[in-house]
């Protein structure tokens, strides 16, 4: 009984039901855990590791100077970039921003950097669902290949204050 | 292990995996090292170590 | 001890000591009071998330939400488990507490730091959502609410060792402790980490708070916070277990099948479902792949084999018991006549159909670092632990509650009527509510999002409708949830004050 | 229950049915969200 002290030697061996079940989940669990480490170096959706640490006033620097090289145009008040692909994207999270708006071209990769200027922001790209986390004093270096045209939106996905349902960027790929 | 005391009056031998079992401390030992070395000593090592964004102005 | 410090249970021929006996009403009924708190927040969430309803303001959704996570999750929760921890090393060991003003002092340190953080989150002074990542700042007493709570959650949790120190020197048990005691024993042995953590993060944070340090990574923060956000909910899982062993034994005599098998799925949870924490930094920048990999697949896959070994065990131990009884026809012939309408039994059974279908099937999938790319801080998450927390942990504590009305009150249930509907109204308001979520999450919408129609953004996404369908039924699930929840507070709650006395 | 005996007897078959059900749905759902991840741009 769970609720007595079990015989002196409880350490038996299982019945053929315990055996068949231990045997099956093992190697299920065998399975999807291996999958992890032989997606990493067969697949091409994984979790990005490249990161650094830069201050909000470097990678400001480093966004106004993207922004200057590369504007094509303004939407709703906001600068419009269409970044060379060999050259490193800036995106910036701030409350209640994504800035600015980034053209990319389909089928080529990306280095698109996330930082954050005051909280934590969560950088979720929609329709597509890809979802990633941004922090302040932290740069998230994503090597990105968009593969299907069309306007993409960057929603925030990590509660920033009053102003969170309004954070929302956005993203074309021609 | 202080099994004197229970080998007087029974014999069988109680199996060692089962003495590792009840011994809820050295579970503990187990259950706080484990987590702490492998996900927090290590998370805190790795964090230490990330460089300075080098293209950084 | 004086002998007349005891009472024989009459249902259980159990002996229980006296203090012990009021330590284990005080905490529950505690307990029951912050779930009825956070079902009410948690309710109004729910109707604040369907579309058409959309009921509350943009501050107070924020603010409930926050007051949701703190009493569902962590008062109501812990302050059962505490109940749990008295019963599983004195009751069950028929023996006693050893310490009683160490219990009451660990109790009234909760309760200080519970109404701490109520009244300051209720203030409008800690909007920062349960996990308060910096630098989103609260006021201090929120921070300090929290780590005054934590000290006392710590010494009720350090009283199940005192207790069964105590125990074998008094020979109450002399090799083994009984399973659901030694399930216990590992959900201690996780609180005891979990709170360390906590303690390591919460106390500079909350000097940070006060300006007294002027920095706190927003990184480590992540990484130590989750070494107390998700081993809390690791503590949940273990006492679920073994309330789940617990309650076959007690309602249909079921003893688990094999010790061996259940023990050892216990020993991989104390070893290796804490690095579980991981799922939360899946797609954060800082950890190295090796470090992500590591954690969640090569460890978590073993405590995950644990769980599907009592997903197993728990009922096998429930068929045996009722074949014994002589329900032998055909495959599923005990599984028709088990004690449906006991509410007890029915809550254990619903509890782990929740658990594992719902809860832990996503679970250990959005867990999977791939597949976290396209899961994180969606709505799918929430959909996950209300599978879990809800679904599983809360069902299985209703159901416990239960017992512990005649064994440890000593009242008969009022309304038993409803008791008896309570745990499916209940389970298949659990169930729509997080089945919607995940579906929507699915689609990408995010959690702990006021408006999903982006009201006041500079650019409008529209999403899938068949996301409306799905936002709908998560107000369903919520009404059917918050009924099923009221019926639980007024049977639990009219019994423990208007039941019947029962006769020791 | 003889312990000799111990290793040869199905003791719950019901419930080892049962238990086929869940993991045959565990391996639906999770070869679903492979699908899901399939769609979703290349990005490491």
């Amino acid at each position: 009984m769970a609720i007595k002290e079990p015989e002196r030697i409880w350490w038996k061996p299982y019945t053929r039901d315990e055996k068949i079940w231990v045997a099956v989940s093992l190697l299920w669990m065998f399975t999807s855990f291996v999958f992890m480490p032989v997606y990493h170096f067969a697949g091409s959706q994984n979790p990005p590791y490249e990161t650094y640490r830069v201050s909000p006033e470097e990678f400001d620097k480093l966004v106004e100077a993207m922004i200057e090289k590369y504007k094509v145009g303004e939407e709703n008040g906001m600068p419009v970039v269409h970044p060379d692909p060999d050259e490193p994207v800036f995106i910036r999270a701030s409350m209640w921003q994504w800035y600015p708006v980034v053209e990319l071209e389909k089928g080529k990769t990306y280095k698109i950097h996330l930082s954050s200027m005051d909280i934590q922001h969560g950088f979720s790209i929609l329709p597509i669902n890809m979802n990633f986390m941004v922090l302040p004093n932290y740069d998230y270096v994503l090597t990105l290949t968009p593969t299907t045209e069309g306007e993409y939106y960057i929603v925030c996905n990590e509660f920033c204050g009053m102003g969170h349902h309004m954070m929302v960027g956005k993203l074309y790929v021609k | 292990m202080t099994d004197e005391k229970h080998r007087e009056s029974e014999e069988e031998p109680i199996p060692a995996w089962q003495l590792f079992y009840d011994n809820i401390f050295l579970l503990f030992f187990f259950g706080i090292a484990i987590p702490t070395l492998v996900y927090t000593v290590w998370g805190l090592m790795e964090i230490v170590q990330i460089p300075q964004l080098p293209i950084a102005p | 001890m004086a002998a007349e410090d005891y009472r024989i249970c009459s249902f259980t021929g159990l002996k229980i000591h006296k203090p012990t006996e009021d330590l284990i009403k005080w905490n529950t009924v505690t307990a029951i009071l912050f779930l009825a708190l956070g079902g009410l927040m948690g309710f109004l969430i729910a109707l604040t998330r369907w579309p058409s309803v959309h009921y509350l303001s943009l501050q107070n959704y924020y603010r409930y939400l926050t007051l949701h996570g703190i009493d569902a999750l962590l008062l109501w929760i812990i302050f059962f488990e505490i109940g749990l921890v008295y019963f599983t090393s004195a009751v069950l060991l028929n023996t006693r507490t050893v310490i009683p003003w160490a219990g009451w002092t660990g109790y009234a340190l909760m309760l200080v730091g519970a109404v701490f953080v109520n009244f300051v989150v209720f203030a409008g002074k800690a909007d920062v959502m349960f996990t308060s990542y910096v630098p989103l700042q609260a006021d201090a007493v929120y921070y300090l609410g929290i780590i005054i709570f934590a000290v006392g959650a710590l010494t009720c949790y350090g009283h199940f060792f005192a207790n069964i120190i105590q125990a074998k020197r008094d020979g109450a048990y002399k090799h083994s402790l009984p399973l659901g005691s030694f399930g216990l024993a590992a959900a201690c042995i996780i609180a005891v980490l979990t709170l360390a953590h906590g303690a390591v993060i919460m106390i500079p944070v909350f000097f940070w708070s006060m300006g007294l340090i002027h920095y706190i990574d927003p990184g480590t923060y992540r990484l130590i916070f989750w070494g107390l956000g998700h081993p809390s909910q690791q503590i949940n899982v273990c006492a679920m277990v073994s309330v789940w062993y617990m309650i076959s034994a007690f309602t249909v005599g079921g003893k688990p099948v094999n010790e061996k098998l259940s023990r050892t799925a216990f020993v991989l949870y104390i070893f290796f479902i804490n690095v579980a924490s991981e799922h939360h930094l899946l797609v954060d920048p800082i950890f190295s792949n090796w470090h992500k990999i590591i954690n969640t697949s090569y460890m978590m896959h073993l405590a995950v084999f644990a769980s599907m070994v009592h997903a197993f065990a728990v009922p096998a131990s429930v068929e045996v018991a009722l074949r014994n009884q002589g329900y032998t026809r055909g495959l599923f012939e005990w599984l028709k006549k088990a004690p449906w309408s006991n509410p007890a039994f029915s809550a254990m059974a619903l509890s782990m159909v929740l658990f594992g279908f719902l809860g832990g099937i996503t679970g250990v999938i959005f867990g999977t670092e791939q597949y976290n790319i396209i899961r994180h801080n969606t709505f799918a998450i929430p959909g996950h632990f209300h599978g879990t927390v809800v679904g599983g942990t809360t069902l299985a504590f209703m159901g416990f509650t239960y017992l512990l009305i005649p064994y440890i009150f000593r009242r008969e249930l009022v309304m038993q009527g409803m008791a008896k509907w309570q745990p499916y109204v209940y389970g298949i308001g659990v169930a729509i509510l997080s089945i919607s979520m995940m579906s929507a999450g699915s689609f990408g919408v995010p959690r702990r999002h006021y408006d999903i129609t982006f009201s006041g953004a500079p650019f409008s996404f529209t999403f899938d409708p068949a996301i409306d369908m799905f936002m709908s039924m998560v107000g369903i699930g919520g009404i059917l949830a918050a009924i099923g929840g009221v019926m639980f507070i007024l049977v639990a709650m009219g019994s423990i004050m208007y039941g019947k006395r029962l006769a020791s | 229950m003889a312990d000799e005996k111990h290793g040869d007897i199905i003791e719950a078959p019901g419930v080892l049915v049962l238990s086929f059900i869940f993991l045959i749905l565990f391996v639906i759902i999770w070869f679903a969200h492979l699908k899901w991840l399939l769609e979703i741009w290349a990005v490491e």
